[in-house]
């Protein structure tokens, strides 16, 4: 186990940042959001969520997948470069981590998603665990332990202006012996990270959200939701818009357009789409879900039935609570799956 | 995707001489959908657009490129030539190269790769083009003249003759117009009035012609073939049917005091007047504002002593409204206003007088019965100067910019009559340049010098100065002998500039009729369609248009007409296909688009739609395609981009500047 | 404001011309012989009313160095009033171009007649030298169009 | 609050009404969600407080189109934007019955939030019924306190006054909250020099990540089909992929909606990235009040808003770069 002052993280960004790109929290314009290190870049390790989640390391919200340039009456097409250097995101939560490992069960299977693949192959994830969870949180919910991101590469803590940093992977080991000169060696930092730990897993427990039952929802339940009139009240105040989508660390629709530059021809892209929008999935014959009604159901029923059904039983949905905080509308997946609960009380 | 054409025209030299016309043929094939690129000497010569007839054949064309000149000049030979070929003719777009390009440029490869751009620009338009079919309207086969001077009496007129009805709206009590205050016309020297009268006299007594005198154009409404219009008739006081012209009531008005119109303020009216004696129509109006009656509610003398008992002091304006199908601008003009011109001490002497007062005062029924005399003192003059150009041909912002073109010859004319009439007379004449362009009109101005002796200056005046004794001392120049003149004269005659009459303005605004800064109507093409003006249906006759002299204005009366019953003999008209649209399942119905229409266009109705499988009954904007102009406000204010305007579309215009920006 | 700074450099310029006056006025400064740079490339729209200021965003998006829309004088519009919408359109988009940083010069509209050949010319030359003078637009260009 | 519910219940029970618009207490002591009540036993759940801050206006575009009235509870500043959706047909008068509710500010979680007040258990003080002027704020981490004032809204500091400008019946007291300049903010921008402006723009703005929040909220922006979601300017959506696309998307829609826009401030609210985008409204309100006098969308029934508008002397464009 090592560790490192909290003023002398900046030598460590540095020294990282030397060697490969390097993600994390940073203060722009008032809000924090996972960016590229810089020297002049405010970095932020307090706030607890970025506004979006760090998804779009690996999962860009806009990416061109190749070009087409025509010549005269030929076209040639240059498909883009995967990416080939290493990166770190630093300061990854509990939550998001297990984000990430929702996304690789979409596009880590066949077929396989080269350009996600490329990025998660080349790409080292310190996550940090979260020292003061809010009202928000809900991960212990989705099994996630704030207190223990143990499924990244390198799993650290901040106690008491000291960075505690455990590497956990083959990768976290790498990244560990190039900065390792700047720690210390902490012998008793396992006891100090303990204490820690139970004091998050603490408030953890004093969480309003954090009991939510997801019973009801595993098993064969499909068209039961699916057919449930309880959404007809649900989704009304909705406005289609689509930051629940957006700032979520799972949703991982995307759409395919070309632009046309004008000069080199067309540029083929992907970004994130969102069910919540009315051209999501539509087609040469129209849309199959005609009202937000549908498109609403869509989103919730995708985190909770249709991807668990897949991907044995794992919820695509990890309690980062972002989605609480940022819907204009008020709307959650947290009152949803409440709103099913009070009704199954009822009944 | 379409299978385009493009033909590059050479124009002579006038095009391939700074562009290489080859060079942009050949990168035309590079462009997409182009199947055909070729280029020609003239592309609008009958071999020019067999080409593109055979083009249209053999490769199957689509869509065609000339890159020629602009499309204000042969857009619609091409569309035509189209059409002939069986392609529709709104699949056609102009590159203009000649205007744009290798008439500005010099340099030959700068010219040619923007000649390319341009062409670039229009292909990626004809990309997106759709074939459109022109809608039809009806045509009101009746036509209206505003202004009744004499381009308003003969364009009426000869429309009249044609078996179509005519109204004419005069703004005064009477028709006859500037020619009705003229003594003689150059350069015949017959009498105005003897050659006008029996036309008022004809126009008048026609079965197809109507005239509204003392009225005004309310309100324009509509469009080519069918005008609404709302025509103002002024409470005359005086009931037309009654009234015999008798003429006692002006007679025994007691108010008597308002200056003459007619008579360019030389003299007064009565409160109850005919503007002169041969007036059409012969009945009076009660000028409200200096009658008696109408100020202090006492008098009521015309009431009473009129055995027709038509005078009718209730009477309030009447708004008619009526349909047309051409409407005729005849407005005429107005001497300028010479507040600005205190050199020439207009405002000071009663002696410096402007032409057509002088034409007042040499005729019979004027203000001094004929007589030359001065107004000051009634003495008659030994010395006459007349000053040319004033506010003519003027280079800053006092007078107008353009040279009248009437004043050297009626000048000529004055001087010509003072001599033969008061040999004792001396005449002399500063001008900057005698403009004698016309049929026998070089022949006249030299008789004026030659044979009636009249002296001519070249050179300006500077100033004019009153002297004590009644006298005026004109400061001049002669530019000739290139010394300074001081001269006295007893009278001072200034040929002030003619302009239209400023209202003309409002009546173009309502007409949708372009104007120019001038206040002149701008004619639809200076040379090939003078008489028209660019918006559809709007025909111009006399000086509205521009400064012209009588045979010239008559002239121009005719051809007018002659374009009116054009328009008046086709049953139905083909429309303007380039409309604005509405895209329903876009559409919010939130009437902005109307707002902005200038034509009314735009209106709403409930219509059950089906959006992509929703079906319901939503407020949505309709174009009336008979209405719209194709503006395009409606297409900016709208929000969501449902509304668009066809041949110039949204997509259209970006490709346009997609390809520029290129 | 130097031009010998901006030396060697072709802006790109965009005129929208409405098709009654100021398409009308290139024609005559064409027909007149009256030279202006050829970086003024001109699309014709059938009043300025038909100008949408995305159609202006979409120019610099594409890389233009300035746009210029010319209209009717007000009061001559063919259309009566569609020049004064534009008025207003206009005179709101620069002001917010100009309020998130872009240069003002770099948009402009001048009313031009169909008579005003000589002025439709001298308005070119104006334009292009201050297009010149303020360089390429890097504010509002989209960087995939960029080559 | 009590009387609101007894008349919205009144209203249901005498079948004025079919339904009431209102909002629905939170799981949370700050997230009331907009909701429909149409049963008695449904205004359990009823609240209206200071974080009820949802212009509930645009949902009567689809509450125009059921069966029956609705009744909504319309804040001062929702009515500018109900009575501009009258304007443009896009809401139905007689489907509405407008109760006009007092405010007294409404408050701004992520104000509270950033004043580093985290793990909200309670709020106490934000009721609409009692004025007070400090909020009190239970958290995990201990009790909080913080003035309500601060906690406002940006938009409540340049309220637009508190009088209803289309109601059927009023209820509850309003107190007045302006205390600052609705310009202060634009003036200052305006005095930047271009590049300080560009930067400014540019931070902000390189946060947007094209979530639509700001549109979809904006009763303005009511188009069934809005021009970023359609294929007629081939306008890019979905993502900003270049810098370009986010000015793009904002300076069109300040556009699309200027002289129609109310400044309800519901953009900024709810935006996810805390854009100051009231800042792109407000600027051409500005410009509108002082080019073509002072306007304020919404306050009237006049069909002709100013950009459908205009007068011949109006200012010519060239003004922009005189003023400098």
């Amino acid at each position: 186990m090592y560790k490192i002052a909290k003023e002398n993280l900046t030598a460590l960004f540095q020294k990282i940042a030397a060697e490969q790109e390097l993600y994390l929290p940073v203060k722009n314009a008032g809000q924090v959001n996972f960016g590229v290190w810089t020297e002049d870049a405010e970095v932020d390790l307090d706030t607890l969520k970025s506004v979006k989640s760090p998804k779009d390391v690996f999962f860009p919200q806009s990416e061109t997948l190749y070009t087409c340039i025509r010549d005269g009456k030929k076209i040639k097409v240059e498909p883009e470069a995967l990416k080939e250097q290493n990166f770190v995101v630093f300061g990854m939560k509990a939550c998001d981590v297990k984000g990430v490992e929702v996304l690789d069960k979409v596009f880590l299977v066949d077929p396989l998603d080269t350009f996600y693949a490329a990025r998660r192959d080349h790409g080292t994830i310190v996550a940090l665990a979260c020292h003061e969870p809010e009202e928000t949180c809900f991960c212990k919910v989705f099994g996630v332990d704030a207190a223990d991101p143990s499924s990244a590469d390198v799993a650290t803590w901040i106690i008491d202006g000291m960075l505690y940093w455990k590497p956990l992977t083959e990768k976290g080991e790498a990244l560990t012996e190039s900065v390792k000169d700047l720690f210390e060696e902490d012998g008793s930092a396992e006891g100090t990270i303990e204490k820690e730990q139970e004091a998050i897993r603490g408030i953890v427990e004093k969480l309003p959200y954090m009991h939510l039952s997801l019973e009801g929802w595993n098993g064969d339940v499909l068209m039961e939701k699916f057919e449930d009139p309880l959404w007809e009240e649900l989704y009304k105040p909705c406005l289609a818009c689509g930051t629940c989508t957006f700032v979520c660390p799972t949703c991982q629709c995307y759409d395919i357009k070309d632009y046309d530059t004008g000069r080199n021809g067309v540029q083929r892209y992907r970004c994130w789409d969102s069910c919540m929008y009315s051209d999501f999935t539509m087609m040469a014959h129209g849309n199959n879900r005609k009202s937000q009604k549908e498109r609403f159901r869509q989103r919730f029923m995708h985190k909770l039935v249709y991807y668990p059904a897949n991907n044995e039983g794992m919820y695509s949905c990890v309690g980062c609570g972002r989605c609480v905080e940022k819907c204009p509308a008020s709307l959650n997946i947290v009152k949803v799956i409440k709103a099913f609960q009070k009704q199954g009380g009822e009944q | 995707m379409q299978r385009i054409g493009v033909f590059v025209c050479h124009c002579g030299t006038n095009i391939a001489a700074t562009v290489d016309v080859k060079k942009v043929t050949e990168m035309a094939l590079h462009e997409p959908g182009v199947v055909h690129a070729e280029d020609y000497q003239y592309m609008c010569s009958e071999a020019g657009q067999e080409l593109i007839h055979k083009a249209i054949k053999e490769k199957h064309l689509t869509g065609l490129v000339v890159c020629s000149c602009s499309p204000r000049m042969h857009e619609t030979t091409f569309r035509n030539a189209a059409e002939k070929a069986g392609l529709n003719p709104y699949m056609v777009e102009i590159a203009n190269i000649r205007e744009h390009c290798s008439w500005i440029h010099k340099d030959i490869e700068e010219a040619t790769e923007k000649a390319v751009i341009l062409m670039r620009a229009a292909i990626a338009k004809v990309n997106l083009d759709a074939p459109l079919k022109p809608g039809e309207s009806k045509v009101t086969k009746r036509a209206l003249v505003i202004g009744g001077g004499i381009a308003g009496i003969q364009t009426a007129l000869d429309i009249a003759e044609a078996g179509y009805p005519v109204d004419i709206v005069e703004k005064t009590p009477s028709i006859g117009g500037r020619m009705s205050q003229l003594d003689k016309t150059f350069p015949t020297l017959d009498c105005s009035s003897c050659i006008l009268t029996p036309k008022m006299g004809e126009v008048n007594a026609h079965p197809n012609v109507n005239i509204y005198t003392y009225s005004e154009v309310e309100s324009v409404a509509g469009f080519v073939g069918d005008f609404t219009v709302e025509i103002r008739k002024k409470a005359r006081s005086v009931d037309m049917d009654k009234c015999t012209g008798c003429g006692v009531c002006q007679e025994k008005c007691p108010s008597k005091k308002t200056p003459s119109e007619f008579n360019r303020g030389l003299d007064t009216r009565s409160a109850i007047y005919t503007p002169f004696a041969q007036a059409v129509p012969n009945v009076p109006v009660i000028d409200r504002d200096a009658c008696i009656k109408f100020k202090t509610g006492k008098c009521g003398v015309c009431s009473k002593v009129c055995q027709a008992g038509a005078i009718d002091y209730d009477q309030v304006d009447e708004i008619i409204t009526e349909k047309y199908g051409a409407i005729v601008v005849a407005t005429g003009f107005d001497m300028i206003k010479l507040d600005k011109y205190d050199e020439y001490a207009y405002s000071q002497s009663k002696d410096v007088i402007t032409s057509l007062e002088l034409e007042r005062i040499m005729n019979a029924a004027g203000p001094t019965g004929g007589h030359l005399e001065r107004l000051s003192d009634g003495k008659a003059p030994k010395e006459m100067v007349f000053i040319q150009c004033v506010g003519s041909r003027c280079a800053d912002e006092r007078g107008k910019s353009y040279c009248s073109k009437v004043c050297c010859m009626y000048t000529a004319k004055h001087a010509m009559l003072i001599r033969d009439k008061y040999p004792d007379v001396n005449v002399t004449v500063f001008y900057i340049d005698v403009r004698t362009p016309g049929k026998n009109f070089d022949e006249f101005y030299r008789r004026a010098v030659e044979e009636y002796g009249v002296n001519y200056i070249k050179g300006q005046v500077g100033k004019v100065i009153p002297q004590p004794d009644g006298k005026l001392l004109v400061q001049g120049a002669d530019l000739l002998d290139n010394k300074q003149i001081l001269k006295e004269a007893d009278m001072v005659v200034l040929a002030a500039a003619i302009e239209p009459n400023p209202d003309v303005r409002k009546i173009a605004t309502m007409l949708t009729a372009s104007i120019d800064t001038n206040n002149f109507l701008t004619e639809a093409h200076a040379k090939l369609r003078p008489v028209e003006s660019p918006t559809a249906g709007i025909f111009l006759s006399g000086v509205c248009q521009g400064p012209k002299d009588i045979p010239e204005t008559v002239s121009q009366a005719g051809a007018a007409a002659v374009k009116a019953i054009g328009l008046l003999a086709k049953d139905k008209l083909l429309t303007n296909p380039c409309t604005a649209h509405s895209d329903e399942l876009m559409c919010n119905g939130c009437s902005q688009c109307a707002n902005v229409c200038p034509y009314g266009a735009i209106s709403y109705e409930d219509k059950e739609v089906n959006d992509h499988g929703v079906r319901e009954v939503r407020r949505l904007a309709v174009v009336n395609d008979a209405l719209c102009q194709g503006c395009g406000a409606c297409t900016v204010t709208c929000p969501s981009g449902a509304m668009d305007l066809q041949g110039f579309s949204n997509r259209q215009i970006l490709a346009e500047v997609d390809a520029i920006c290129r | 404001m130097s031009i010998e700074k901006n030396e060697g450099f072709r802006p790109k310029i965009v005129a929208f011309c409405c098709n009654w006056c100021s398409y009308a006025g290139a024609d005559l400064a064409g027909s007149s012989r009256m030279t202006y740079s050829a970086d003024v490339k001109i699309i014709r729209v059938p009043c300025s009313c038909r100008v949408n200021p995305m159609f202006i965003l979409r120019a610099f998006e594409r890389g233009a160095d300035g746009v210029i829309m010319c209209g009717c004088h007000p009061g001559d519009c063919h259309y009566t009033s569609g020049n004064f919408y534009a008025r207003r359109r206009m005179t709101l988009l620069f002001s917010m171009l100009d309020y998130i940083g872009v240069e003002n010069g770099r948009t402009r509209v001048e009313w031009v007649s169909a008579a005003e050949g000589a002025k439709f010319s001298q308005t070119m030359h104006e334009f292009v030298d201050k297009i010149t003078s303020l360089g390429k637009n890097v504010r509002l260009e989209d960087l995939r169009c960029r080559n | 609050m009590q009387e609101l519910i007894n008349r919205a219940k009144e209203l249901l029970a005498d079948g004025t009404v079919a339904r009431v618009l209102g909002w629905k207490a939170g799981d949370l002591p700050y997230n009331p969600e907009p909701a429909y009540f149409e049963k008695e036993e449904d205004f359990a759940d009823f609240v209206y407080n200071g974080f009820c801050g949802a212009n509930l206006s645009k949902y009567m575009i689809e509450a125009s189109k059921l069966e029956g009235k609705t009744l909504v509870c319309l804040k001062p500043c929702d009515t500018y934007s109900f009575q501009e959706l009258m304007k443009e047909h896009r809401v139905d008068r007689d489907k509405a019955y407008i109760i006009g509710v007092g405010c007294k500010g409404k408050l701004d979680i992520e104000k509270i939030k950033a004043m580093g007040i985290k793990g909200i258990q309670g709020i106490s003080g934000a009721e609409i019924e009692d004025a007070a002027e400090t909020l009190t704020i239970q958290t995990i981490y201990g009790e909080k306190t913080c003035a309500y004032k601060d906690a406002m809204l940006e938009r409540c500091h340049v309220c637009k006054g508190k009088d209803h400008m289309v109601f059927d019946e009023t209820i509850g007291e309003s107190k007045e909250t302006k205390d600052a300049d609705r310009f202060e903010e634009v003036e200052k921008i305006e005095a930047m020099s271009p590049e300080e402006k560009f930067a400014f723009f540019q931070k902000e703005l390189s946060k947007c990540i094209r979530c639509n929040a700001c549109r979809n909220v904006c009763p303005a922006c009511s188009c069934r089909k809005c021009v970023f979601d359609s294929n007629k300017f081939d306008s890019a959506q979905k993502a900003n992929v270049d810098s370009f696309e986010e000015k793009m998307f904002h300076i069109i829609r300040a556009f699309h909606v200027a002289g129609r826009c109310t400044d309800c401030g519901e953009c900024s609210r709810v935006c996810p990235q805390g854009i100051p985008l009231h800042l792109f409204n407000r600027k051409f309100i500005k410009d509108i009040d002082e080019l073509y006098g002072e306007y304020q969308a919404g306050a009237d029934m006049e069909p002709r808003t100013p950009l459908t508008d205009y007068r011949f002397e109006d200012a010519e464009p060239g003004i922009v770069a005189e003023r400098g």
